[in-house]
């Protein structure tokens, strides 16, 4: 019961939808959009899953009174300030409008936030390509020098370097890469995932592939 | 108040230390929070109850009913004992996964990438075109056979893998040289926030 | 098995009388324009996909039931593994530690089920010399799988003894964090081998930058080809893509992965052979075959 | 220790400042003019540019915004030039956003850039005729899906709480079919990947794509194979869209640092090398 019909629902579900690509008539479409549609709700709720485990182990760790348990603390705080200002104090379902509290605290709390995480990254680019990324084999000397070809060959700088070459300025260089071999290589590695997703969900609808039910 | 977390943020790259715990936290927090009510006002309340009560004049669509039963099993994870049930809606979507992937996928990345890389290899009168359809051919035929495993790398089949290794090595170098690109420009961002935004100094 | 076996037979033989017959039927109809919310009982534009489905289908699941049955499948030895030994190797001799990053994912990321599989098989060749295996892990769900790959490697190596359950380490769920502590651990103890093997994302950068700071040898694998630049300059050997999979499934042997495998691996070669064929034709001006493959 | 190998020990903070001054100090300068006039548009991005061009007025274009506010800085200038490319061909823009901070960039780019310009203030736009914007929905590559059968289903509402059938233009858009283009910007997953090959190849409608600069290299072969109108990729696919259209904007201004700092970056990696060979070669 906890492992077969889950089992058994993949396996409905998944039918559904690979014949309802080749049968376009009711009711199989009519199905799958039933199923698009339960499958948004559902990944809504996933979501608030995904919070509320948050919120869990944020409460486990200050009741316990584990390492860092003042951050759980200033989360939790955070999580109720959003909440309280999206759902009764933003005006309802016009709770993006601009100038309400959710809009504000998105504009100048979570966005700065959000925007430099990821920014710092370009330092560490810069020292990894300083102190780690050496040519010490043919084949990342190779990935090394497309690299620079596109780095240069992209900015307006590599024109500057290159003008005297004609046909083959950096600019054209870096196309042709993108053109060709790059699309070549990348093309090699996207045929092979496919197929790798392919036989994946073949296991998936033909019940194979039981993982996802979990132990027990 | 931008600045100020945008800069505790950055104090990371000098040591790991509270103001940016705290600015990390703080991002949790509200990012959850964030998540929270989105989904409360799109899919909840938009999807899931306009639906089923609609206003008005238009009837309700029970249909929608399955849907949030569905969700709600997905919550009931948090409850130890009757855990097992989310795994009702996970199936549903991990069925709905591989059908619509298994289409997709076979497709347009197969399919018609196949289909576009049979190229004639030679065009005549336009050099760089033969050229660049042999590229393309050479190099997709190479890195696929890198990437069969049933035979061992030797002799003249060898070769051709070691090629094929060649063109991936300028695939990863492209996606190396846009990667640079990508990340200094986040940061350019930030640094006209910082330096023009704030502090008003760049026009 | 041997009623799926048939079942599968009568499946694909009603697949196939299906389709020749609207393949007739089409050819027969043309030039008959149909607009989209035409309902019939099956898209004609859509054979070609559909018999290459089936194909790949049949084949995966022949092998998968081959492999069940026991018959051995072929499967080459991949050069990365052959390097994690090697990596593995310098550590025991210069009595150092190895340390094992299975990447930031939780255990529904097939990348982390493959990485597993290749520690236990670490462990076990670690377990005859008495050096630590460190495992750093971000997600709590590993921490449990991770153990238990380390002590059935240990042992499958008759060292259970050895096996230290403080080495096992959960870190801190949140990424930057942890790829923080994961740096600390390299530049303080120092191991001569590290292994990066699963889903990474933008910490790849951090992490391999200090352990190639460190001098260790490393060799990396994820299946996130947007990281992969970062590990193949940076590591001393890199497992592309696949090749995780691959190593996991040569390790384990399991049926449906190699059964998987070998199905792809077919596909594949009919892919080359369609890409050979459809060259030299499209070269002398032959059109139809390239045809075949149009979707629309 | 000689100055090799204490070059190959550099402190990293050392470089995080000479790339933090890479960055900043041109911010400080206008680039020369010859600079901006050698900013390469590509075939993707001239493509993408034609393509809208030949739309007639009054067409339905689609502005899908999978981004959030990390990646602002490259994928808000694709967002604004193509927007403003589009009112000034009188095309009605439908906002969508499968990111749940998307529509909020959307909301951004409107309020900040395009009403208050001046060309756009004279076209008089008006929400709900000109342009909608119908927020986000959970469910990724199956709201696609079922997009594909109804919009109006899978985005009930808009970003302010309207019902999606109650707003003048969206009376005759019923799903893929009553749509000439759509224009996803993408920051990675759902992105332009899932929109080529769940709405693209399933619905056949034309796709074209904004993207990071770490995605660009991973969708570039849909291009050869015609899955894609066009692609821009990171801030030079932002610059050069800007230039094609005759806008100066933030792209464009943030190019003369981005150059830069690639400069620092490849002399960074020569250095680098050059060290290593050097102390290399001695110790042998």
């Amino acid at each position: 019961m906890r492992r077969e019909i889950p089992i058994l629902i993949a396996i409905v579900v998944g039918f559904v939808y690979v014949i309802a690509f080749f049968v376009p008539h009711p009711p199989l479409n009519k199905f799958q959009d039933w199923g698009n549609d339960w499958i948004q709700i559902i990944a809504g709720f996933a979501i608030v899953l995904g919070v509320l485990n948050l919120l869990k182990v944020s409460l486990e760790k200050v009741y316990k009174k584990s390492q860092g348990w003042g951050y759980a603390v200033i989360i939790i705080i955070g999580f109720l300030i959003m909440t309280a200002a999206g759902l009764f104090f933003s005006g309802g379902k016009n709770y993006q409008n601009p100038g309400t509290p959710f809009y504000d605290i998105f504009f100048n709390i979570y966005f700065p936030l959000n925007a430099t995480m990821f920014a710092i990254l370009a330092f560490f680019v810069a020292s990894a390509s300083y102190r780690a990324f050496r040519a010490r084999n043919k084949e990342a000397t190779l990935l090394l020098l497309a690299a620079i070809f596109l780095m240069l060959g992209r900015t307006p700088l590599g024109d500057y370097m290159s003008s005297w070459a004609g046909d083959w300025q950096l600019k054209n260089i870096s196309d042709w890469i993108m053109d060709f071999p790059q699309t070549a290589g990348q093309r090699a590695i996207m045929i092979g995932i496919a197929l790798g997703i392919i036989s994946t969900s073949l296991r998936v609808i033909t019940g194979l592939e039981r993982t996802f039910v979990g132990g027990e | 108040m931008g600045a100020f977390l945008t800069l505790g943020i950055i104090s990371f790259l000098y040591k790991d230390n509270p103001w940016y715990k705290f600015c990390e936290a703080l991002f949790v927090g509200i990012s959850a929070g964030y998540w929270f009510c989105t989904v409360f006002w799109s899919q909840f309340v938009a999807k899931l109850v306009d639906n089923v009560f609609p206003p008005a004049g238009q009837p309700p669509q029970y249909a929608y009913l399955v849907g949030g039963l569905l969700g709600f099993m997905m919550l009931l994870r948090l409850v130890p004992k009757i855990g097992w049930f989310s795994r009702w809606p996970l199936a549903f979507v991990v069925g709905g996964t591989a059908g619509a992937y298994l289409i997709g996928y076979a497709l347009s990345n197969g399919m018609k990438q196949v289909k576009s890389t049979i190229l004639p290899l030679w065009v005549s009168g336009n050099l760089n075109a033969t050229v660049g359809n042999i590229i393309l051919v050479v190099g997709t035929f190479c890195g696929l056979v890198y990437f069969f495993f049933s035979k061992e790398h030797k002799g003249t089949y060898g070769k051709i893998a070691k090629l094929g290794i060649f063109f991936l090595m300028i695939t990863f170098g492209a996606s190396f040289g846009y990667t640079v690109m990508a990340r200094m420009s986040l940061l350019i961002g930030r640094m006209d926030f910082l330096f023009g935004t704030w502090l008003g100094l760049i026009k | 098995m041997d009623n799926r076996k048939i079942s599968l037979v009568i499946l694909i033989s009603a697949i196939w009388l299906t389709l020749c017959s609207q393949i007739l039927l089409a050819q027969e109809a043309a030039p008959l324009t149909e607009t989209k919310f035409d309902y019939h009982w099956f898209d004609t534009k859509r054979w070609n996909i559909f018999i290459t489905l089936a194909i790949v289908f049949s084949a995966i699941l022949w092998f998968i039931s081959r492999a069940k049955k026991g018959k051995s499948l072929f499967i080459r030895r991949i050069a990365g593994l052959d390097a994690i030994e090697e990596a593995v190797g310098r550590a025991t001799e210069m009595g150092k530690s190895v340390l094992y990053i299975p990447g930031i994912h939780d255990m529904n990321d097939i990348q982390t089920v493959a990485s597993m599989i290749i520690l236990g098989n670490v462990a076990k060749t670690i377990a005859r010399y008495d050096i630590p295996l460190i495992v750093p892990i971000r997600q709590p769900f590993v921490v449990p799988v991770a153990e238990e790959a380390v002590r059935q490697g240990y042992l499958s190596a008759g060292r259970p003894d050895a096996f230290v359950k403080d080495n096992i380490r959960f870190i801190s769920d949140e990424q930057f964090a942890y790829a923080a502590a994961v740096n600390g651990i390299m530049l303080r103890e120092r191991p001569a081998a590290n292994l990066l093997l699963g889903s990474f994302y933008a910490e790849s950068l951090l992490l391999a930058e200090t352990g190639a700071s460190t001098g260790a040898i490393q060799v990396a694998g994820t299946a996130n080809i947007h990281q992969l630049p970062f590990f193949v300059v940076a590591c001393d050997y890199t497992l592309i893509g696949e090749e995780l999979f691959v190593a996991s499934a040569y390790l384990s042997r399991e049926p449906k992965l190699l059964g998987s495998l070998k199905g792809s691996d077919l596909a594949k070669a009919l892919i080359v052979l369609a890409i050979i064929i459809g060259t030299i034709l499209e070269t002398m001006g032959v059109k139809w075959f390239t045809k075949l493959f149009v979707v629309q | 220790m000689d100055f090799w190998q204490k070059l190959l020990a550099l402190d990293r903070r050392i470089i995080f400042v000479f790339v933090a001054l890479a960055l900043v100090i041109p911010l400080f300068f206008t680039a020369p003019p010859g600079f901006l006039k050698k900013i390469d548009i590509s075939s993707p991005v001239k493509s993408l540019y034609d393509y809208v061009e030949k739309l007639p007025p009054g067409s339905k274009v689609m502005i899908a915004f999978d981004y959030d506010p990390p990646t602002t800085p490259e994928l808000q200038p694709m967002a604004i030039s193509f927007l403003k490319h589009c009112f000034l061909k009188d095309l009605d823009v439908i906002m969508i956003g499968l990111w749940p901070q998307g529509p909020v960039q959307a909301q951004f780019a409107m309020e900040m850039d395009i009403l208050t310009d001046e060309k756009i203030k004279a076209k008089n736009l008006q929400y709900g005729v000109d342009y909608v914007n119908l927020g986000f929905q959970a469910g990724n590559e199956f709201v696609i899906l079922r997009m594909g059968s109804d919009i109006a289903a899978a985005f009930p509402v808009d970003y302010f709480g309207t019902r999606t059938r109650e707003l003048p233009l969206m009376k005759d858009v019923k799903n893929f079919d009553n749509i000439r283009l759509v224009y996803n910007i993408s920051a990675g997953y759902p992105g332009t990947y899932e929109w080529v090959i769940f709405a693209g190849d399933r619905f056949g409608v034309k796709i074209a794509g904004g993207n990071t600069a770490v995605q660009y290299p991973h969708v570039s072969p849909y291009l050869q194979t015609g899955q894609l109108v066009g692609l821009l990729g990171g801030m030079q696919g932002a610059a050069a869209y800007e230039k094609v259209s005759g806008y100066f904007g933030k792209a464009t201004k943030y190019m003369f640092s981005q150059a830069v700092s690639h400069a620092m970056v490849v002399f960074f990696i020569i250095l680098g090398n050059l060290a290593y060979f050097i102390t290399r070669g001695r110790k042998t």
